[in-house]
């Protein structure tokens, strides 16, 4: 058990330092990065899904007669782009709240809230500022 | 047993050495620069032999391009990737170790 | 032609996104969108008429048979849900032109058309694809536009909110991927028809049953199911009206349509509900999503949570009706998933009105504003007795139908509390009520007038649902075509 | 114990090394470092596990646009993590029992690592896209057949979400108006830090930008018969404009690609990939059904539609990343 599955073990505790960090961590960023993590430890795990012992990549070629699987890796290339789009927008989302707020701790971002809610300040984003534009 | 096989054998043992040692220097020195110095002497150097270790092993051309391209571009890049970074430090004032300083 | 249905259905709206983009003109964005969603409807309507006829259609893309290449299946389990996330579209589209141009920067309007045709045709691939990869993709397309469309709202708290729900959704979207992986791991393929066909007899297989348990959790978050609920109140309330009321419509709903069609039709109702309590823990966190969703929303001060809040209840009793496992559950689930689905984008849009004209939707400003702006009010009572469930709304027939089928169950204490969540909600709703006819006016400024065309798009809901509650042949008849599509294994 | 599970071991060990590391730091240039190592030791492992796309694709993301993004979202805002709170913790450490125990109890029943009669590689899928993708579509990189033509409607989902990021960026972040032609009425703090300024940078890498570029060609036009293809080919040549960005100031890129060019481009390979779609219907194949491109030569056609979504692919990749560095960067001039 332990020789033929470790590998997936360890996958799975990428997985769950990533997931520790995202749920754990105030800091925005932090999240970002723990997202990062969770999300490489379940791109292994495909990947590990489809090796073969004494495989090679799936490129064809003579005289190689075994191959790993090509499914898994296919999947895998998408979900790495739906990751890095994922954390791009999240990225643009932390430099707005910063821009909003003046900090990327969630904790805080709460607070300035919950302190607006008891000034009546209704947290309307200044016009230029909304617009996005520079 | 080849020489060149032996010769290839060494290379790669030194490209080893090498950047075992940068680590090494990374963890040991004492402040920015030095660091960056053991890191910049080491990098390229262990990379080249390494490369050059396996130049003497391939079989086909078009691998042996491969590799000396990449040599090329390691020559080009990591001097000057290194070169900015301290003068980058240099520029922000990061301060210089001197005989007697904690390390930092 | 008509054989390409299937893909036209998510080609189009995913051709006019860039389009969007491209032309950089509010007008034609907007009109792109409408045609988008207009083409959508057509062919969602074409497709139910269709598999009302001669059962299910299947569409193989790029000729690869299935299980070598993705298929698109529509059948009675998803015509249902075409139609309404198109149909909402439509409305949304004419709703949207006064509303967007009232709360968005001009230069950002047609980005946010793409975006919405972008969440379209998400939606309308997640609830069309045949392939449980596919569908992960599909998810992403949805929720990375919807995180975007509610960053658009215009106070600061939406960036939060966006970024809450971005986070939640990418985590619930990963345990959604692991559990694919799983269920790959030992079937070896993708296809829901041929995974559903490897699955049956594996039942003690423990990988299976954590692919299940994983897959669920992600599409709980998705769904807003207690307790993975957090991210709802707000990602609702700070977007721009249109897109919350396109949203409250729509994304909760495709995404329970989706764990149906997991639970029923790839994993199987035996291991799901059989071997596993899938069915005893969905009806205990319906029933606390209820009771906590009804609660919260009596609390809130802003009319936009306490709708929200309300979505997170109404969730709770569609959740009830699907756990029960039975035909006539889940045709109740489905039929209050509809009507919901009609009732509160109506409310949402009033919502939106409210606050175009008013500025804010505080209940405390809300005061009077019954008598100064009847018509707009008069919408929002008549929904929200939808809401409550009060006869002859829509809101009754599927309430009525989903009491009917848990009582068959004997399911007393759930039964028990979606009674309370109904009278809460006529707490709620009354309150909203109260401040807005009989406290006396505070603000003596003129409210803006109100725009024709969101008015025809919410009395258009507002009527549909009361129409629904006359007469819910329609509604029923595809209800009651889902739940037999789904449990009588009608093609996976 | 084989070389292979000696190697793999040590990657590994430094995979969880690095990623305890990084949850402990609380200095976030270090922690986007170290995720960039993370990645690079990922695109290691990949290879190893005869993933050689993937490796790519990793190494080029993680390594490469993440970094990139994560660094300068560190500039703009806060470069330190305040203290995790104690009550914080809890629902950490409950989540990561719960979902642990689960996956735990799941790999109890998951076929052997590299086991050749795993359900994966026992079912006919594995037959077919190794070997019959060899008749039917005619190209040696199964992967990118795969990804390309069999499953052809993800890469195209995968594409759409790529262009949706950047919409989502440039709706955030700007710039949606024509950024001011003059220069910043406030003159430049002498401890800003232009790297134009350095004659080494500016040779070496106005010299290696040719190289950049020429290598995502050839990624994308090699993508059939070894590792590459549209996406990493995009990321490249993005990296390309990045460094030309990062060398010689953002207004002398954006006079190289203006923005409406670029936004042009990001939707061009969209509209082309869906437009190939819609052709081959009104061909009368099926959405995405290459063989119909060439009419009698199925993998003529096949090879034709490849290469036009792989180009597609690039084209939109390369511009979204360009126009999502631009947005960012763009952010911190305006402030």
């Amino acid at each position: 058990m332990i020789a033929s599955h470790y590998v997936y073990w360890t996958f799975f505790a990428l997985m769950l330092i990533g997931l520790y960090v995202v749920i754990s961590h105030g800091n925005l960023l932090k999240k970002l990065i723990g997202l990062t993590l969770f999300q490489v430890g379940v791109f292994l795990f495909y990947i590990g899904l489809g090796k073969r012992d004494g495989g090679s990549a799936p490129i064809i070629s003579d005289g190689v007669e075994v191959y790993s699987h090509p499914l898994p890796q296919v999947l895998i290339l998408t979900a790495i782009v739906v990751g890095v789009a994922t954390l791009a927008v999240g990225l643009a989302l932390a430099v707005r709240i910063f821009e909003a707020y003046g900090t990327v701790e969630e904790d805080e971002v709460v607070e300035r809230d919950r302190a607006d809610l008891a000034t009546g300040h209704d947290g309307h984003q200044a016009a230029g500022r909304d617009s996005g534009g520079s | 047993m080849s020489v060149i096989e032996v010769l290839s054998g060494v290379l790669l043992a030194a490209g080893a050495l090498a950047l075992v040692s940068g680590g090494v220097g990374l963890l040991r020195f004492p402040d920015f620069y030095t660091r960056t110095h053991a890191a910049s002497v080491t990098d390229p150097a262990g990379a080249g032999l390494i490369l050059i270790g396996l130049l003497l092993r391939v079989d086909a051309w078009d691998t042996a391009v491969r590799l000396l391209i990449i040599l090329l571009f390691l020559t080009l890049t990591s001097p000057t990737a290194t070169h900015i970074l301290a003068h980058a430090a240099r520029r922000d004032g990061v301060p210089m170790w001197q005989e007697g300083d904690r390390r930092r | 032609m008509t054989g390409q249905l299937p893909v036209l259905q998510v080609a189009a709206p995913l051709l006019c996104a860039p389009l969007c983009v491209l032309l950089r003109s509010r007008t034609v964005a907007w009109l792109l969108f409408l045609v988008a969603s207009l083409a959508s409807l057509t062919c969602a309507a074409l497709l139910a008429v269709r598999v009302d006829r001669s059962g299910t259609l299947r569409y193989a893309m790029g000729d690869w048979q299935a299980p070598y290449g993705i298929e698109f299946v529509v059948n009675g389990f998803n015509t249902p849900v075409l139609l309404l996330v198109s149909l909402s579209a439509v409305v949304v589209a004419v709703y949207s032109r006064r509303s967007v141009a009232g709360e968005l920067a001009p230069r950002r309007v047609p980005l946010l058309y793409a975006c919405l045709c972008l969440t379209l045709a998400g939606l309308l691939g997640l609830a069309i694809t045949g392939d449980v990869f596919n569908a992960f993709v599909f998810l992403e397309i949805s929720s990375l536009s919807t995180y975007t469309l509610i960053a658009m709202g215009r106070r600061r708290q939406a960036l939060l909110a966006a970024f809450r729900y971005l986070v939640i959704g990418s985590v619930g979207a990963v345990f959604v991927l692991i559990g694919i992986g799983l269920a790959y791991a030992v079937t070896g393929t993708l296809n829901m028809g041929d995974l559903a066909q490897r699955v049956t007899g594996g039942h003690d297989n423990r990988s299976l049953q954590a692919a299940v348990v994983l897959v669920f959790v992600g599409l709980a978050v998705k769904m807003a199911v207690f307790p993975l609920h957090a991210w709802l109140p707000a990602a609702y309330a700070e977007a721009p009206s249109a897109v919350s009321t396109f949203i409250a419509a729509t994304g909760t709903k495709v995404a329970i349509y989706v764990f149906c069609r997991f639970a029923f039709t790839v994993f199987g109702a035996t291991l799901v509900f059989g071997a596993m309590p899938v069915g005893r823990i969905g009806l205990l966190l319906a029933a606390l999503g209820i009771l906590l969703g009804s609660a919260a929303a009596c609390f809130q001060d802003d009319l936009r949570y306490l709708l929200a809040w309300s979505s997170v209840a109404q969730v709770g009793y569609i959740v009830a009706g699907v756990s029960l496992a039975t035909t006539a559950g889940v045709s109740a689930a489905y039929l209050h998933m509809i009507m919901h689905s009609v009732t509160k984008a109506a409310l949402f849009a009033t919502a939106g009105l409210l606050l175009l004209r008013l500025g804010t939707v505080r209940l405390a400003a809300l005061a009077g504003v019954g008598r100064r702006m009847p018509w707009t009010f008069a919408a929002f009572v008549v929904a929200g007795l939808g809401l409550v469930g009060v006869p002859p709304t829509a809101g009754f027939v599927s309430k009525w139908a989903l009491v009917t089928a848990l009582v068959e169950q004997g399911q007393w204490l759930v039964l028990a509390a979606m009674l309370s969540g109904s009278l809460l909600a006529v707490f709620y709703v009354g309150r909203v009520v109260e401040v807005a006819w009989f406290r006396e006016p505070t603000a003596d400024a003129e409210p803006a007038a109100a725009p024709a065309s969101m008015v025809t798009a919410i009395w258009f809901l507002v009527l549909l649902s009361v129409s629904f509650g006359f007469d819910a042949s329609l509604p029923a008849h595809l209800a009651d075509a889902a739940a037999s599509a789904l449990l009588g294994n009608g093609g996976g | 114990m084989t070389a292979f599970s000696l190697i793999n071991i040590v990657l590994l060990a430094i995979l969880v090394a690095t990623a305890v590391t990084i949850t402990r730091l609380r200095a976030l240039y270090e922690a986007a470092m170290l995720a960039a190592l993370f990645s690079l030791v990922t695109a290691c492992l990949f290879v190893l596990l005869d993933a050689l796309d993937v490796a790519f694709t990793e190494a080029a993301v993680g390594v490469g646009i993440s970094t990139v993004l994560i660094l300068g979202v560190l500039a703009l805002t806060r470069s330190r993590e305040a203290v995790t709170q104690r009550r914080r913790r809890l629902p950490g450490v409950a989540a990561v029992l719960l979902v642990g125990g689960t996956l735990g109890y799941a790999s109890l029943d998951l076929p052997a690592f590299g086991a050749a009669d795993s359900p994966v590689h026992s079912h006919p899928l594995t037959e077919v896209y190794l070997h019959q993708s060899q008749e039917a579509v005619g190209i040696p990189n199964t992967v990118t057949s795969v990804l390309a033509s069999y499953r052809g409607l993800d890469t195209l989902g995968e594409l759409v979400v790529v262009f949706t990021a950047g919409l989502a960026v440039v709706s955030l972040l700007g710039p949606l108006r024509r950024r001011r032609p003059t220069r910043p009425e406030r003159p430049r703090p002498i401890a800003d830090f232009d790297l134009a300024d350095y004659r080494v940078i500016r040779v070496v890498s106005g010299g290696l930008l040719p190289f950049v570029l020429l290598f995502a060609l050839y990624v994308l036009f090699h993508g059939e018969y070894g590792p590459g293809g549209g996406f990493q080919a995009g990321v490249i040549f993005a990296s390309g404009f990045v460094l030309y960005g990062l060398v010689f100031g953002l207004d002398r890129a954006q006079r190289v690609v203006p923005h409406a060019a670029l936004w042009s481009l990001v939707t061009l390979g969209l509209l082309v990939y869906i437009g190939l779609g819609m052709a081959t219907m009104l061909l009368g194949g099926s959405f995405l059904d290459y063989d119909v491109l060439a009419p009698g030569n199925p993998a003529t056609g096949q090879h034709l539609g490849i290469l036009v979504v792989e180009t597609a692919i690039g084209i939109t990749v390369a511009s979204v990343m360009t126009t999502i560095f631009f947005s960012f960067a763009g952010r911190g001039v305006s402030r």
